[in-house]
């Protein structure tokens, strides 16, 4: 079982110096006394960043952070938060918005109690469509700190301080990205929100607009400032029309409330933020394939340099960044970037937000820290795979991604972990897949995804995608060959290296994945016109079992004339003869007819 | 002139003062999910009854809306709040279940376990 | 400059510019599909992909800039493999059917598949299967043929600002196409033919009329006569592998009477009565009769995009016909009265460097006495193709001269092929007839050249007149935008339909091997085969050409009078659909 | 007396108006798109000619731009809409299953509609309730936790 709570402990040099070490020990007998050794984890941290208010001390769930606290208190506060999950509030430091949603979560403690939520802080907590809502708990503070005593350079180094990158996909750091924009001289810049979220199963960005839609524009209004841009365009599926709505509505109570238009906060800044739809293409989540969507174009991808950063939408430096990216600015100003970067691993800090999916008990979506195992995200979140089946893989970043296997398991989330082991971080779906699933048909599908989204601009991923895609259908179908397999490799490598965009060189990713980690299945099939989990239909053998009362029904229904026998009496069908089309099961009113 | 900083520092005490004359300090708060996942499940329905129920009388709740906390097998989700007390959140709320939660937990503070996200 | 290392050797090269032009200039011609120099960067066929050290993709070398210590590799196994594969990806979704191809043989796609040494096939599979629009009088779109290099659509909308070709649907299923698929005829094109000039493959081709060109001039009862443009002679020898810039007129003629035509005629003779007519018209404008500035009408394309494009300014523009129509008109009439056949027996047959004359051959406003005019109009490539086929020895046939009464013609006629030779025909003539003086310097500087406009002025008579001259259809938009917005501008302007003029008209031949369609050197050595026609002629004003003045003494009687007005002049009329040119979006 | 005709055409007018007092006013041409579907529940031939003339924008880019994205109807659709989720959670959950059944029941594929105006195919990425997959969405209304029999039973039901 899991701990239900955890103790994160900052074991800075100057907290060890205010006796933290001598703290530990004495959280440590406590924990016996009330015999909650295991039921409680101990942590320790690197330095969280605010030493002036030492000894601090991290309860979770609820993110209570303590400090200023000696080891008279500790059993108050054991007792207190723990025992009766009541935090101390006089130890609590700052007015931290992060307490009150200890409570708010609470009752959902399986699900939330690996979980961290930076980004989605707000969301299933706030409404979403009051702004007051989002002010209570702290919102646009960190503009109006940014608007007070910061220069834009001091945003920028803040943000690179934090370690942030990059949650589209590629993980790019963000205050890089901030500062190469900034460089730029230019009349007019641009701040772009890119939430055309496309993956197929990965719905982040829609519930982080949905349900905090503030934190977006707040993060956009400090870009913006940062940057030296005056116009910001948030670019979102026209599929979603409860998002557009929100962040519509969001735009318009914050100009009204003075956070964006003229002169904001009375600091003379002026930003404005407009909403463009996408209209269903996949493709325009690459960020040249955007611009040129807003601009009024086809959404093909264009060859970089040059970037964005240099001339990007209508030729002038834009500054693009992801739903989640955005969500993640206003919590780095506020809490400041040591904290943020004390979390996750050396490469990748802070959280994560992952739409958990497919075979797994709890689906929903998730953030966790970096550095969190696929096993915890899998297991401890999602509570494992229903009905006792068996793990067969987890597919991670959507259709660019890999699927992996379960060795990998226990591979730390972030993003060079997740590229040695052969799939990418992605913008976070994340599919669980059980032995019900067959990954030639998994990598079929996510091929088909690409291939249908395709822009068809550049060679490889126009044409080439389809011929991998020819081949799949093939080897599902029983008529692959082991040469189709090295095609598949052949192909696959050529237009990941080859293809102009991003679309186009993460598109074999799921094959070459799947390959890599499932050879066998494709051996299998290949070879052995095998699908063990019974999914590709072709390979499928149907037969009659005793059931059968003899009605004819498939008979009949048979295309193939594959079925025979006499009326009243067990059928029997001609495996040479079976086109394998599936009639004779759908039309069985005795479920008589078995595949295999 | 004030700094942004104390210009937000005003603007958040009137807004938490909004959000309290509009009933936050009533003895239960009811939460509904509202993302389009809650809504595809059902969420609008549930919804409606509890607006109706206020209409009708019902008081010292107060209502609103919310996003998507993440639990979507769960979906919808209703969350009471009681002053005080460890907050619940229902999930898989139907209609009939919204009318039970306000008949049992809001009208006679009776905890529908069974209902219960655990 | 900045060192930059191609196959591991440093080499110094100017920097800002891209890697592709980088290794031109040092020799490594790196294989390429979708990039044109004359058009944007597309980096869509990937052909041109080199590895670049410290690059985890390979880099399309037509788009990434070179920079300091940068180390390429152009022709590693792996990058071969991968540009083989590239095209091999290209062929799979390409019919094949080369051995029946209108472009056997001088296809890029062909050139480029035998250099990635493609022997062996490994991952054919479904093909796109489209109809081909038969519809347009000049141009045939045959999408199962494209490989969506994109070559076409950038031309008319970059170069020609037509844009009457765009993407359309999207990923595989991808097709260059007019608006709603509609039938090329109905529209937006002008027939310019630059989509053909630089498709790499036959996706785009000429209205072919080789056929049934032969099987009428083995028709015995009909009196088969050919006129030939201007540019057809300055450019029909790179067909036979001549480079550019030699001119074949006497040995053209030769050939044109071998293949089967009784009489051979010059267009640049009707140039030269054109320039008769349009002058007279342009003085008379001058003098106050009729607007100003007075646009020429000799290019056909221009003329389809006047009526749909610019139907406000149609009364700018000369009502005199173009030189082709001219001798097809004069060949029905006068000539056919002076070897007294019956006009309908004769077969007028017009060899022109242009796709758009199919069109123009077909107007109904160009019909004379109730006939079609011009019969058949074929390309440059069309004759090259049936000279070649009829066996005929184009490079060592004995030459042959025009003839008459429409085969002489003056220098000015001549340099109507090149741009700006219109204008430069007009002023020494109307100069002339105004002021009664000679003009000396009749190689009007000003207005040669390829720059996109050109303007010159001149003084006739102590009276300024501000010329202009564009060529192409984009270039063509700036000056009629600027006439728009002011008609004082300009008193005369040359427009011309296609990049360089006719020399560089839809129907010349195909770029070859080491070469790239439009390719400025070869338009400008075109351009001087026409020059050095006009220097080495004694004379070089049209209305110094006898047989000119002999037709208008036993024919016409004078420029612009009845007789001329009824064959020699035309009208134009507003035509749908609208064309737009789009102030500052072009279609990417 | 003003016809819905009318009224659709004079709404994109004005929206057209607007679009060009903005900055770049031929980037809008996607929000253009929007607006006209908006009206017209599809986008013809001859709101792209009103579109072309009024924006000075070409044909022949309009034409691209609009079968570019897949949101965007070039033909009326039927009385109703049946969108299939394909994203990753209903195809795990056998969304493709329920594709087929539908597809052999309406005789239809995506983008088409049914012979009798009744059914148009659409395919959805994902609708967002993958707690439910495998999913359709017909017109509004979303079904959930779908097998091939139920899918029939709904599309019946829609008949009567």
């Amino acid at each position: 079982m899991p701990a239900r709570f955890n103790i994160t402990l900052c074991d800075g040099p100057s907290c060890i110096h205010k006796r933290s070490k001598e703290i530990v020990l004495r959280i440590e007998e406590e924990l016996k006394k009330h015999a909650l050794t295991d039921k409680v984890g101990i942590n320790l941290s690197g330095c969280l960043g605010m030493c002036d208010k030492g000894p601090v001390m991290i309860i979770n769930p609820g993110y209570a952070i303590y400090g200023s606290f000696t080891e008279e208190d500790v059993p108050e506060i054991i007792q207190q938060h723990i025992l009766k999950k009541k935090p101390v509030v006089r130890f609590i430091v700052d007015e931290d918005h992060l307490y009150n949603r200890f409570f708010r979560v609470f009752g959902d403690v399986n699900f939330f109690g690996k979980q961290m939520r930076i980004a989605l802080r707000n969301c299933g907590i706030i409404d979403p469509e009051n702004i007051d809502d989002y002010i209570s708990l702290r919102g646009y503070e960190a503009l109006a700190r940014v608007l007070t005593d910061m220069s834009p350079a001091k945003v920028i180094a803040e943000i690179k301080k934090s370690g942030l990158r990059g949650r589209g996909g590629a993980g790019f750091p963000t205050g890089i990205k901030w500062e190469l924009t900034a460089k730029e001289k230019s009349d007019e810049k641009y701040v772009i929100c890119n939430a055309d979220e496309g993956d197929p199963g990965a719905f982040m960005d829609r519930s982080a607009i949905e349900g905090d839609p503030h934190t977006i524009v707040e993060g956009m209004v400090i870009a913006g400032f940062a940057i030296g841009a005056s116009r910001g365009i948030v670019y979102i599926r026209a599929e979603y029309p409860l998002a557009v709505k929100r962040i519509k509505k969001a735009i318009a109570e914050a100009r009204e409330s003075g956070f964006l238009g003229e002169n904001i906060l009375g600091s003379g800044f002026n930003f404005e933020i407009e909403v463009r739809l996408g209209a269903g293409a996949f493709v325009c989540g690459e960020e040249t394939a955007l611009m040129l969507s807003i601009e009024g174009h086809r959404g093909m991808p264009r060859p970089r340099p040059p970037f964005p950063s240099v001339s990007g939408l209508f030729g002038k430096p834009t500054l693009i960044n992801n739903v989640e990216t955005w969500a993640n600015i206003p919590v780095i100003i506020l809490d400041g970037a040591s904290w943020f970067s004390s979390l996750g691993t050396e490469k990748s800090k802070g959280t994560k937000v992952f739409a958990l999916a497919g075979k797994v008990k709890n689906t929903g979506l998730v953030e966790v820290p970096m550095g969190t195992t696929l096993r915890q995200i899998i297991y401890d979140i999602g509570g494992g795979i229903p009905g006792d089946k068996q793990f067969k893989a987890v597919q991670t970043g959507g259709p660019s991604g890999g699927c992996l296997s379960e060795e990998y398991l226990d591979t730390k989330i972030d993003y060079e972990s997740l590229a040695k082991a052969g799939s990418i971080m992605g913008s976070g779906g994340m599919i669980v897949i059980d032995e019900d699933s067959c990954m030639v048909n998994i990598a079929k599908f996510f091929l088909e995804f690409t291939q249908n989204e395709s822009c068809g601009k550049c060679t490889p991923c126009r044409e080439g995608t389809k011929r991998m895609l020819e081949i799949l259908i093939r080897i599902t179908e029983g008529k692959g060959t082991e040469k189709d397999i090295d095609k598949l490799q052949r192909l696959g490598n050529m237009i990941k290296k080859a293809s102009l965009c991003g679309l186009g060189q993460s598109a074999p990713n799921p094959v070459l994945s799947t390959i890599k980690n499932f050879r066998a299945e494709y051996e299998e099939h290949v070879h052995n016109k095998r699908c063990r989990a019974g999914v590709c239909q072709h390979l499928l053998v149907y037969e009659v079992t005793d059931k059968c009362v003899g009605c004819a029904a498939c008979k009949k229904a048979c295309p193939a004339d594959a079925v025979s026998g006499s009326p009243k009496a067990k059928h029997h069908i001609d495996i040479n003869k079976c086109i394998k089309c599936g009639v004779c099961f759908k039309v069985c009113k005795f479920n008589a007819i078995r595949k295999s | 002139m004030s700094t942004p900083l104390e210009i937000i520092r005003k603007k958040r005490a009137e807004a938490i003062n909004r959000i309290i004359s509009k009933g936050y300090l009533s003895s239960k708060r009811v939460y509904v999910g509202m993302a389009t996942c809650e809504i595809a499940a059902g969420s609008i329905e549930v919804m409606e009854v509890f607006q109706e129920a206020i209409r009708s009388g019902l008081s010292d709740v107060y209502l609103s809306q919310k996003g998507c906390a993440g639990r979507c097998n769960l979906e919808p989700t209703v969350e009471v709040v009681e002053e005080g007390k460890i907050p619940l959140k229902y999930g898989l709320v139907t209609k009939e279940k919204a009318k039970a939660i306000i008949e049992r937990h809001l009208k006679k503070g009776e905890v529908i376990k069974e209902w219960l996200i655990k | 400059m900045i060192t930059i290392f191609i196959n591991d050797k440093p080499y110094q090269v100017e920097p800002e510019q891209t890697i592709m032009q980088a290794a031109d200039r040092l020799g490594f011609h790196i294989p390429r599909l979708c990039y044109h120099p004359k058009l944007s960067i597309e980096g869509a066929c990937r052909v041109c992909i080199v590895e670049v050290v410290g690059m985890r993709n390979y880099v399309a070398s037509c788009a990434y800039p070179v920079s300091e210590g940068m180390k390429i590799y152009t022709n590693t196994e792996e990058i071969r493999r991968a540009r083989r594969d590239i095209v091999e990806l290209i062929l799979d979704n390409h019919p094949e059917d080369c051995h029946t191809c209108e472009r056997d043989g001088n296809c890029e796609l062909q050139r480029l598949a035998f250099a990635m040494g493609i022997r062996k096939r490994h991952f054919e599979g479904e093909k796109k299967h489209y109809e081909k629009d038969l519809s347009s009088a000049s141009v045939i779109r045959d999408p199962n043929k494209c490989i969506l290099c994109g070559r076409c659509v950038r031309i008319c909308s970059e170069i020609q600002k037509v844009n009457a070709l765009g993407y359309a649907h999207r990923g595989f299923k991808t097709v260059v196409m007019p608006a709603y698929n509609m039938p090329f005829k109905d529209s937006v094109c002008t027939t310019c033919g630059q989509c053909i000039n630089v498709c790499p493959t036959s996706a785009f081709i000429e209205k072919n009329f080789t056929q049934e060109l032969f099987q009428k001039l083995g028709d015995k009862s009909l009196i088969k006569v050919a006129q030939i443009a201007p540019s057809v002679r300055a450019a029909i020898g790179e067909a036979f592998a001549l480079e550019p810039g030699r001119q074949l007129e006497k040995e053209l003629t030769a050939a044109l009477r071998k293949l089967g035509f009784d009489y051979v005629f010059d267009t640049q003779f009707s140039a030269d009565l054109t320039i008769m007519e349009e002058a007279s018209e342009f003085l008379e404008r001058f003098q106050g009769k009729g607007k100003l500035p007075m646009i020429t009408s000799c290019s056909s394309a221009w003329m389809k995009c006047l009526e749909q494009f610019y139907p406000d300014l149609i009364d700018n523009v000369s009502t005199c016909k173009s030189p082709m129509s001219m001798a097809s008109a004069l060949i029905k009439t006068y000539f056919a009265k002076k070897i007294k056949a019956d006009p309908k027996k004769i077969l007028s047959v017009a060899c022109m460097c242009c796709t758009a004359k199919k069109y123009e051959a077909l107007r109904p406003e160009l019909m004379v006495d109730g006939m079609q005019a011009t019969d058949m109009v074929i390309t440059t490539r069309e004759l090259a193709w049936m000279i070649k086929s009829a066996g005929i020895d184009l490079l060592h046939i004995k030459g042959e001269e025009f003839d008459h009464p429409l085969g002489y013609s003056s220098g000015a006629g001549t340099i109507f092929g090149v741009t700006g030779g219109v204008m430069e025909a007009a002023i020494r003539t109307a100069y002339e007839l105004y002021t009664g003086e000679t003009l000396l310097d009749i190689e009007i500087q000003d207005i040669r050249g390829l720059k996109g406009i050109k303007e010159g002025k001149l003084i006739i008579d102590g009276k300024e007149i501000r010329v202009a001259v564009a060529h192409g259809l984009g270039n063509a938009n700036e000056i009629l935008s600027a006439i728009r917005t002011d008609p004082e501008r300009y008193h005369f302007v040359e427009i011309m339909g296609c990049p360089g003029g006719c020399i560089g008209g839809g129907g010349q031949p195909y770029a070859g091997s080491n070469s790239m369609p439009l390719d400025e050197e070869c338009l400008m050595k075109r351009a001087e085969a026409l020059y050095g026609l006009d220097r080495n002629k004694t004379i070089r004003r049209s209305h110094e050409n006898p047989d000119v003045q002999r037709l208008y003494k036993e024919f016409l009687g004078r420029p612009l009078g009845a007789v001329s007005h009824k064959l020699l002049h035309t009208h134009y009329s507003p035509k749908e659909p609208r064309g737009i040119v789009p102030a500052e979006l072009t279609v990417k | 007396m003003a016809t819905a005709e009318d009224k659709n055409i004079n709404a994109l007018k004005s929206f057209m108006q607007e679009s060009k007092t903005k900055d770049h006013p031929d980037s809008q041409l996607i929000s253009i798109l929007h607006k006209a579907q908006e009206l017209y529940g599809y986008i013809s031939q001859e709101v792209m000619n009103e579109i072309s003339k009024e924006m000075n924008i070409p044909t022949a880019h309009i034409w691209g731009v609009a079968t570019f994205y897949h949101y965007f109807n070039l033909k009326p659709k039927g009385k109703h809409s049946i969108s299939v989720c394909l994203g990753t959670a209903c195809y795990v959950k056998g969304a493709e299953e329920i594709l087929n059944t539908i597809r052999e029941e309406l005789k239809i594929d995506f983008g088409q509609t049914s012979e009798d105006n009744f059914f148009t195919l659409q395919e959805a990425r994902c609708l967002g309730a993958c707690g439910l997959a495998p999913v359709i969405m017909i017109d509004d209304k979303i079904y959930g936790s779908l097998t091939p029999k139920k899918v029939v039973e709904i599309i019946k039901s829609y008949k009567k």
